[in-house]
């Protein structure tokens, strides 16, 4: 048995192996032998769609991370058949198509091992179970993408695009990631299927929305849906096949998919609902909208896929409702539109990739993708009008092309929905129709935009490098075979509903019995409905629109260039990054004073706020052991110098002070008992005393400090408060009912260690440790200060590194 | 008298702390020196003053005045000699390549 | 002379032998040698040489001088200081002297100094001259001369 | 019995000796502050503070030795290292110090008589 | 009564270092400082002879001959400092 | 007039020898008395300061040739060798022992592994304190 | 015995001494410096191991029992880190070797290096507060030399910014320790946590456990951040290296023992304002990360974000969180060290610092440059590189505890980060390339290698998280249940 785990990783090995094939191989293109893996799979996953579309899944698991219940299980149903299809099918095409139009001066090794990284992300992300893991491959698509739009990485725009393609993507991920998470939170699961099972339970639970609407996020992202669509335009700086193959036919589609996959999930919320389905019908006419006035060809077709993929994307809206109705006969009506959904899908990914590959080859030959440049090309590139025209109508929803089927399909659905009586459906739902109507006329229009623009009215020689001519064949094998299916799905569509269609409707709606109910038979001809009156207005409506171009076209120029959803991104980066910049800076000023202040600020703030917030301040000076005159009088000796170091204006004098200190608390540790901390005390004070004086030799004596008022009164009331905190807390400590010091224990140290000096015991024995590291502290000093004086920055180095 | 010196220490605290935020080099240094005498202060406060006697055990009799505080605090102050040590040659090498004491001047070239 | 310090160590440990003792004790070893210090100053005229511990007598003389110097001067000074107004007139003088190597040289400096209302503020190169500041020029100069004088000669009986 | 007290009473009279020797010791020690404060230079503070401060901490350690023979019967080799020490170093530093001040020009005060060392030191100032 | 007049002795001690912290702060000259200094160090010798007789203990004996060496050394490092600005010199010049 | 330093030198022969002694001293009674490793050290160090301050480094260096860095890095090894040893012995590191020996000049005397270790320190701290101070002077 | 666990800490120091002594020999020092560090690698794993199997481990020394003595604590989770750390010290051993150069091996630095590790060592494993605090000046200084070697202008100025602060920041942590001692009156850090539990955790000792708060948060640089960013871009590259993989990691470390281990009990203070400091520390982090165009710069703000992040960890508190800081902690230490290699690499290879003053480098140095596209990757939480099952956990234990805010600042700081590392991979390794041939400089292989151990050990860590699993969750366990640590210290006396 073929494991569908080993079909994704099979194509990361070979990415693996590409670079060092790339080197053995110089006779033949390396492509060719790329392609073997896409068919390969192609071939593997074909000999199973019988057993999947009589209603087998395969499972298969391998341990990854078990004990956080990360596993690499894989799971082929209905719905993952055709993404898997489409990814092998399209890319075994794509890479065909790609030996052609990339020559061998390209580096070609990167640009197969990504497109390679990303079949096999690709593949993951549609077989996998475990959420944890289809995020990986999530991301992984993301990470390819972003390596395949900046493969020709030295032109700015490409880099830009790609940056924008993985910021966006990835966010959306992140997003996904975190609604993942919840879930498993919920349902204990990662495992898809196990949460389709047991999401019933958890539909009042606080984090069901939250978790929708950050899955969704995920899938919008993805798809490029209204208002994240702004990188997929960008992405055209990617080589035409990784156009077609990506940005039209698979990675987009992941956010279908996810939306499909998640429909069991959340299909029966209405939120779900409105937000799948009118995000989907803004994102469609925003789409169709501004294809119209692209007048680069790739841009224009970047469009039109946010454009469809917003349809995609409302019929899956639209088909949940059924979910929320339930299983009846009443409902299976509605679950048409997901059925017309996965149906327009692959008809897009047909028609779509071959018009991409007209493009591809428009730009190849003739060095230009500019419309205006453009112009009867139909007479020296036949073959190429030919497979343009059959894609265009495909996409305009005309017949004998598939096209004209899902449409047709889609006006259907959203006609239905107006007439549910759910979700306040009978108040808006005339809406779907409606704007559906209205993107279709711009798609009209685009589609015809593309093929007359390019191919008929005047040929514009003088405007290209290049001499008008045809395509190798090469070129034209990849978009005629999809022409072929183009055409061929428009004859034979149930063969297509039965195999795939049916099985994957059982995915979307696994509580709804026999999915064979979930499919009907598709029908090119269906009498007089209201589809088809609709589908007449259009082209009607579209043929005029398209006369009167010019006159209407002004219209566009209502929509400022400024406050475009792009612009909005541009301009967010851009002050994210100023902004950051200015707060950055205005804190970090670079002066050790301002980031002490901070600090003491917030010692002052959360150690001195919290104890009297907490009550915790208490006095008690009952206990105080005795205070003599003597003692007082040292007190306010130490008390008056360490004023006085404030106001010293020589800094001998304040070290001299800072001497009669240190000398004071020697005497204090007498007083309080501590000889050998006394007799350090002495020893350390001089020595430093003596490095102030010999360091001075080479400082100049002080200035005065010229802060300003406000900075030293700023500094006073810091210095003031901290000082009372320190106090504060430690008058609350003394009065703390203590526990017993482990120090008694200590007291047998001549049995124990055979020391009578406790303290000296302890340095040396019990706590002989702390003894040892503190000799290699001052050990480190001392070797450091060496080094310090003796290592200095050579004269010529510059003062960057090293 | 441990309200007395636990106010001691509040002042030095207050007055390291005002000589830390200093721009002069060396007024900073001293600010710390400071800090270490007031922080030496605290723990043997803390630990309680004038509870015994002397911790030496052939000298006098039990109760001893708690002698832990008194190795921690003899750790402490052959570290900060250590520190300050080290911190007064930086000084003066920072003196000596940068010109200057001023911590002001001292602030570094932020990039753009 | 050093031989009569060992002659002085072997009449102790003779001593200490003699008392016959359980263990050797400092402290007989101690009375050991007062006893050798007495039978050698007895007999010291026949090693030719001086008694070796009259340098000891003569820095415990000295070191009487300076006391009483000290506390003489520091009566002085002391009243100088609490007098209701200050009539002092200090100044700088120079004094050679007839002392020579460090060890003269740095004990009459130090002598001098201890001393108060006298300070010997350098020495010259030469090492013979001293500069002395006195607290009141024109009324102790004359007894600073004087306390020199006795000092010079105390130190040279001990070093000579 | 009272030959025992009697004996009580000669230690005690020693010990309030050496607390008395002690006390005069730091009243010199007032004294020779009350000097750093009236006197005019720098020079004659110093005669106060090395002289009269060294007699003071002679006296007081000398007392402190004469309290512990007398009391605990503790000969300090301590103590005495101590006294010998400070009769060592306290000259020295008077010279050094008075030595640092002229040579770094300090001022002697104006009623100054006599300045030997000027014309030696720093000539060119006349 | 010895130990009122230990006490006495010892705020006398502590009066005087009072007094040379005002010397010290005061000034003018850093040779004024130094001396001050150096009263303090003798007057803290004195005092911890004084305390040790009032704590009847003979563990502080040691600081007493510490601090007289320390005050020793530290007088000589800030008189040459004063009068050379460095403590310790390469190679003298005699 | 140039400066004449006989007092100060003089004097010093005689007290560098006492801080010396009592240096060590106070290293070898801190089992018992106030001192040990780190106070020892430090005041064999401050004797060495004394040197430095009264002479000047070359002389001093000329009749003590030794390359305090060097001490300093034995004192710590010696200090971290005796846990060492307690690894090899299979005992707690730095465990240390002690015992009462009945020794012909000093009389009964205890010898702990203790005082190895706060010889250690005691070697380090001057080693530390002497390099900081000549590595500050030396220095141009 | 368990004299096993003392040796990442003595090893280092002794072997760090001894190098003084070999100071000519420097190929010497060189193989006796790695040699050291793989050896502390392997110890630790067998501690590691024997953990698992034997319990916690701890050496008393002295033989002195706690409380009285001072002990080494060997769990899961200081061995976890001191094995990280050892690793990360081994590999950038590696890079000096051909970076540092002969002036600075003269001048000890492989000794101080093997100090810095011993500090940091004996920080993960000691078991008492007072010797916690020694343990992190023996790091410091070493830190403090480090910092400084070379004399640089750059590193004078802001190492002097370094040195205060840690100096205040030790003052603080010794006031805390003043204020703990005169409150509980001792210093074993599980007796303190059972005296704490048994007078229980009142105001006192909370405002206490805030002050070891800012303590522990200067040395993190957990809001109280602001020496890092220059004295993290002052030193040599190696030097910056370790920095950012072990330095904070340090000061994480003490916040994760002191708050689970001792003042756990009133969550809803402590660990809130731990939460509000992280969250605050994640958003200015992010400013930083794109406030600035010098590369360091960009990868110190990373250091500040990641810190952050797996402080999110601790102020959730559920064991899940635990459990994915900790293997954050571990992945951080690893894509840190490699950041820091691959942005000093490139400032050598450029003699440039700023981002857009670099372009092309894919071109000259491709292996290079898809090791920092592995690290942007990793340092973003992209899987399946090691830090996305950090990521996971930290994210899951906050959803678990209704920590929204704190889940939303984590993952979009991940974006964040992703988008300050991909300007510099897009600008500085894409681009046309501005390097002339002749002007190129060659890379040498002994700066590439470690580079491509850390990568692959960042991408091994993510594939192969499993192997870490139980040994991470024992951490957590272990940190989520503190009695298990005071019954291992406090009874059963070895
Ligand atoms: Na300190
Ligand atoms: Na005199």
């Amino acid at each position: 048995m073929f494991s569908v785990n080993f079909a994704i990783i099979f194509p990361f090995i070979i990415a693996a192996l590409v670079p060092f094939l790339y080197r053995r191989i110089k006779f033949v293109h390396i492509g060719w032998f790329v392609m073997l893996v896409p068919i390969t799979l192609f071939i593997l996953l074909a000999r199973l769609i019988p057993s999947v579309a009589s209603g087998k899944t395969f499972f298969h698991t391998y341990n990854w991370i078990p004990s956080l219940d990360i596993n690499f299980t894989t799971y082929l149903d209905g719905l993952s058949m055709i993404f898997g299809l489409l990814i092998t099918g399209v890319g075994s095409l794509v890479i065909l198509y790609s030996i052609f139009y990339l020559s061998t001066k390209e580096s070609l090794q990167h640009f197969y091992s990504y497109l390679l990284l990303f079949m096999g992300a690709m593949l993951g992300v549609v077989f996998s179970d475990n959420l944890m893991v289809l995020y990986v491959f999530w991301e992984l698509t993301s990470v390819s993408s972003f390596l395949l739009i900046a493969f020709w990485n030295h032109r700015k725009a490409s880099r830009q695009g790609a940056q924008k393609a993985m910021l966006i993507t990835v966010s959306g991920g992140v997003a996904m990631l975190v609604g993942f998470i919840m879930l498993h939170t919920m349902t204990g699961t990662f495992s898809v299927r196990e949460i389709v099972l047991s999401i019933r339970d958890f539909t009042d639970h606080t984090l069901f929305l939250p978790t929708m609407i950050l899955v969704l996020l995920g899938a919008f992202t993805k798809s490029a849906q209204f208002p994240f669509h702004i990188w997929l335009p960008d992405a055209m700086e990617a080589p035409t096949p990784v156009s077609a193959y990506l940005h039209s036919a698979t990675m987009v589609k992941a956010g279908i998919y996810l939306v499909a996959r998640f429909t069991p999930v959340f299909g029966g919320d209405q939120v779900w609902f409105w937000s799948v389905s009118v995000i989907g019908m803004m994102t469609m006419f925003w789409g169709s909208f501004n294809a119209v006035r692209q007048p680069d060809l790739k841009a224009l077709l970047a469009y039109s896929t946010i454009s469809q993929l917003g349809l995609i994307m409302s019929l899956l809206g639209l088909g949940s409702i059924a979910l929320n109705i339930g299983y009846s006969a009443d409902s299976i009506i509605y679950t048409q539109a997901t059925f017309a959904a996965l149906f327009h899908l692959i008809n897009h990914s047909t028609f779509k990739g071959a018009l991409f590959m007209v493009v591809g080859i428009v730009d190849h030959e003739l060095g230009t993708r500019d419309i205006r440049r453009l112009g009867g090309l139909f007479t020296l590139m036949p073959f190429t009008f030919t497979i343009a025209v059959i894609g265009g109508l495909s996409m305009a929803g005309l017949p004998p092309f598939n096209g004209f089927l899902s449409k047709e399909m889609f006006f259907a659905a959203t006609v239905q929905i107006s007439n549910a009586d759910v979700f306040s459906l009978q108040t808006f739902g005339v809406i779907f129709p409606i704007v559906a109507w209205i993107a279709s006329i711009f798609t009209f229009v685009y589609c015809l935009i593309f093929i007359i623009k390019t191919f008929l009215g005047p040929a514009q020689p003088e405007k290209l490098d290049k001499p008008i001519h045809e395509a190798p064949v090469g070129m034209l094998i990849s978009p005629l075979i999809l022409c072929a299916f183009v055409v061929g799905i428009f004859f034979f569509p149930d063969l297509l509903g039965k195999y795939i269609l049916q099985p994957s409707m059982a995915s979307v709606y696994p509580t709804f019995g026999d999915p064979k109910e979930l499919t009907p038979s598709i029908y090119a001809w269906h009498g007089f409905n209201a589809e088809l009156m609709m589908t007449i207005g259009v082209i009607v409506i579209g043929a005029l629109l398209y006369n009167q171009l010019k006159k209407w076209k002004p219209v566009y120029g209502l929509f400022s260039q400024k406050y475009t959803f792009n612009m909005l991104y541009n301009s967010m980066l851009s002050s994210t990054e100023k902004g950051s910049t200015i707060v950055t800076k205005g804190y970090m000023t670079g002066f050790l004073r301002d980031y002490l202040v901070y600090i003491f600020v917030f010692f002052i703030v959360t150690v001195g706020g919290f104890l009297f917030y907490s009550g915790a301040f208490s006095i008690d000076i009952s206990t105080d052991a005795s205070i003599r005159v003597y003692e007082a009088i040292l007190v306010g000796v130490m008390a008056v110098a360490a004023v006085a170091m404030l106001f010293a204006k020589s800094r001998i004098t304040a070290t001299l002070l800072n001497g009669v200190l240190g000398y004071s608390i020697a005497i204090f540790f007498v007083i309080f008992r501590a000889p050998d901390l006394a007799l350090t005390q002495l020893v350390v004070e001089s020595v430093t005393t003596a490095l102030f004086l010999l360091c001075f030799y080479f400082l100049p004596e002080w200035k005065r400090e010229t802060s300003s008022s406000k900075t030293k009164l700023t500094n006073a009331i810091v210095s003031i408060g901290v000082g009372v905190v320190v106090m504060l807390v430690a008058f609350s400590v003394l009065n703390y009912e203590k526990f017993e010091t482990i120090s008694r224990y200590f007291e047998n140290a001549y049995e124990l260690a055979g020391g009578a000096n406790i303290v000296n015991a302890i340095l040396g024995d019990f706590r002989g440790f702390d003894t040892m590291l503190e000799v290699v502290v001052l050990f480190i000093a001392g070797l450091g200060i060496f080094t310090m004086i003796k290592l200095r920055a050579k004269k010529e180095d510059a003062d960057i590194e090293n | 008298m441990e309200t007395l010196i636990i106010i001691l220490i509040g002042i030095l605290t207050a007055v390291a702390t005002y000589l830390i935020l200093s721009r002069n080099i060396i007024r900073v240094i001293l600010g710390t020196a400071v800090f270490s005498h007031a922080v030496h202060l605290l723990i043997l406060t803390m630990g309680g003053l004038k509870k015994g006697s002397v911790p030496l055990l052939k000298e006098a009799d039990a109760p001893y005045t708690d002698a832990l505080p008194q190795a921690l605090i003899l750790t402490a102050i052959v570290i900060s000699f250590a520190v300050t040590a080290f911190i007064l040659v930086l000084a003066y090498r920072a003196y000596q390549d940068l010109g200057s004491d001023d911590l002001h001047a001292l602030r570094g070239t932020n990039d753009e | 002379m050093p031989a009569q310090f060992l002659l002085n160590l072997f009449i102790a440990f003779l001593w200490m032998v003699l008392q016959d003792e359980d263990e050797l004790k400092i402290t007989t070893f101690f009375s050991g040698f007062l006893v050798g210090i007495g039978i050698i100053f007895l007999m010291h005229r026949f090693f030719g040489t001086q008694f070796y511990l009259r340098r000891l007598i003569s820095i415990i003389k000295l070191f009487f001088i300076f006391i009483s110097e000290l506390a003489a001067s520091s009566v002085l000074i002391s009243k100088q200081i609490l007098s209701p107004k200050l009539k002092i007139k200090p100044g700088i003088f120079t004094y050679k002297t007839k002392l020579r190597g460090d060890w003269e040289i740095t004990t009459l400096a130090m002598l001098l100094t201890l001393t108060p209302g006298s300070v010997v503020m350098e020495v010259n190169p030469e090492g013979d001259m001293f500069y002395i500041h006195a607290m009141d020029l024109e009324k102790s100069k004359a007894d600073v001369l004087r306390s020199i004088g006795k000092f010079e000669k105390a130190i040279m009986e001990v070093t000579r | 019995m009272w030959k025992g007290g009697l004996l009580l009473n000669t230690s005690q009279i020693i010990e309030l000796g050496a607390a008395l020797l002690i006390l005069l010791g730091s009243i010199m020690s007032v004294i020779s502050a009350f000097g750093i404060i009236r006197l005019p230079d720098v020079y004659t503070r110093s005669h106060a503070a090395t002289k009269s401060s060294t007699l003071a901490v002679l006296l007081s350690l000398s007392g402190a030795f004469v309290y512990f023979w007398v009391h605990e019967g503790f000969i300090s080799v301590r103590l005495l290292l101590g006294i010998v020490f400070v009769f060592l170093t306290a000259p020295v530093a008077g010279h050094l110090i008075t030595r640092a001040a002229y040579r770094s020009k300090v001022k002697l005060t104006d009623n100054s008589s006599d300045d030997a060392l000027k014309e030696v030191l720093f000539p060119e100032d006349k | 009564m010895v130990e009122k007049i230990l006490l006495t002795a010892l705020a006398l001690f502590a009066f005087s270092i009072a007094i040379a912290l005002y010397r010290i702060i005061k000034g003018p000259s850093m040779p004024d400082r130094t001396v001050a200094l150096d009263m303090i160090g003798v007057n803290l010798i004195s005092s911890i002879a004084v305390i040790s007789i009032v704590l009847k203990t003979k563990a502080f004996l040691e600081a007493i001959l510490i601090l007289g060496i320390l005050a020793f050394i530290s007088t000589i490092a800030i008189s040459k400092y004063v009068e050379r600005g460095v403590i310790v010199e390469h190679k003298s010049d005699n | 007039m140039r400066i004449n330093d006989v007092i100060l030198r003089t004097v010093t022969k005689i007290v560098v020898f006492i801080i010396l002694t009592f240096g060590v001293y106070l290293f070898l009674s801190g089992h018992n008395t106030p001192g040990g490793g780190f106070i020892g050290g430090l005041v064999l160090a401050s004797a060495f300061v004394l040197l430095y301050l009264s002479s000047d480094i070359e002389s001093v260096q000329k009749s003590l040739p030794l390359d305090f860095k060097m001490v300093a890095a034995f004192g710590v090894l010696l200090a971290t060798s005796t846990g060492f040893g307690s690894l090899l012995l299979g005992v707690p590191f730095l465990s240390q022992t002690f015992a009462y020996f009945d020794l012909p000049i000093f009389g009964k005397t205890e010898l702990t592994t203790v005082t190895i270790f706060e010889a250690g320190v005691a070697l380090a701290v001057v080693g530390v304190v002497v390099t900081i101070i000549l590595s500050i002077s030396e220095d141009e | 015995m368990n004299n096993i666990i003392v040796l990442p800490l003595i090893l280092p120091i002794m072997v760090g001494v001894l190098l003084v002594f070999l100071r000519p020999y420097i190929r010497l020092q060189r193989i006796i410096s790695l040699l050291t560090m793989i050896g502390v690698a392997c110890i630790s794993v067998y501690i590691l191991n024997r953990i698992q199997t034997e319990g916690i481990m701890r050496l008393d020394f002295g033989g002195w029992k706690p409380p009285f003595g001072i002990l080494f604590v060997a769990d899961s989770f200081s061995a976890l880190l001191v094995l990280t750390a050892s690793v990360v010290t081994a590999i950038c051993l590696i890079y000096a070797f051909s970076s540092i150069g002969e002036r600075h091996e003269r001048m000890f630095f492989y000794p101080f290096i093997l100090f810095l590790v011993a500090g940091v060592n004996g920080s993960f494993l000691t078991g008492d507060l007072f010797n916690l605090f020694v343990c992190f000046e023996v790091m410091l200084l070493a830190s403090y030399v480090l910092v400084t070697l070379g004399g640089e202008k750059a590193q004078l100025r802001e190492s002097i910014k370094y040195v205060v602060i840690n100096i205040l920041s030790s003052w603080f942590f010794l006031v805390a320790l003043a204020y703990l001692y005169g409150t509980v009156g001792t210093l074993n850090m599980a007796h303190i946590s059972e005296r704490v539990a048994e007078a229980g955790q009142g105001p006192l000792l909370t405002t206490v456990s805030i002050l070891f708060l800012i303590v522990f948060s200067l040395k993190a640089g957990l809001l109280l951040f602001f020496w890092l960013p220059g004295s993290y871009s002052a030193p040599p590259t190696v030097i910056a290296a370790l920095f950012g993989a072990l330095l904070t990691k340090v000061g994480i470390y003490a916040l994760f023992r002191t708050f689970t281990l001792i003042f756990y009990h009133e969550p809803s203070i402590t660990h809130n304002l731990i939460g509000i400091m992280a969250g605050i520390t994640l958003i200015v982090g992010c400013m930083g990360a794109v406030a600035y165009k010098d590369v360091r710069q960009i990868a110190s703000y990373n250091v500040v974000i990641a810190v952050g992040f797996m402080l999110i960890g601790l102020a959730v508190g559920t064991q899940t969180s635990l459990e994915g800081s900790i293997y954050y902690i571990i992945h951080d230490m690893i894509a840190k060290a490699m950041l820091f290699l691959l942005v000093g690499t490139m400032i050598v290879l450029t003699g440039v610092t700023k981002f857009d003053q670099m372009s092309g480098l894919i071109r000259n140095y491709p292996l290079f440059s898809w090791m920092f596209f592995v690290v942007t990757c990793s340092l973003a939480g992209i899987p399946p590189l090691s830090g996305f099952v950090g990521k996971v956990l930290v994210g899951q234990g906050a959803i678990e505890n209704g920590s929204y805010v704190l889940v939303a600042l984590a993952f979009i700081s991940s974006v964040v980060v992703l988008y300050s590392l991909l300007r510099i991979f897009l600008n500085s390794i894409f681009g046309e390339t501005i390097i002339s041939p002749e002007d190129e400089l060659p890379l040498k292989k002994g700066l590439l290698i470690p580079i491509v151990l850390l990568g692959i050990g960042t991408i091994s860590l993510g594939l192969e998280a499993e192997v870490l699993s139980s040994y991470v969750s024992d951490a957590a366990n272990t940190l989520f249940n503190p009695s298990i640590y005071i019954d291992a210290v406090l009874s059963g006396n070895k």
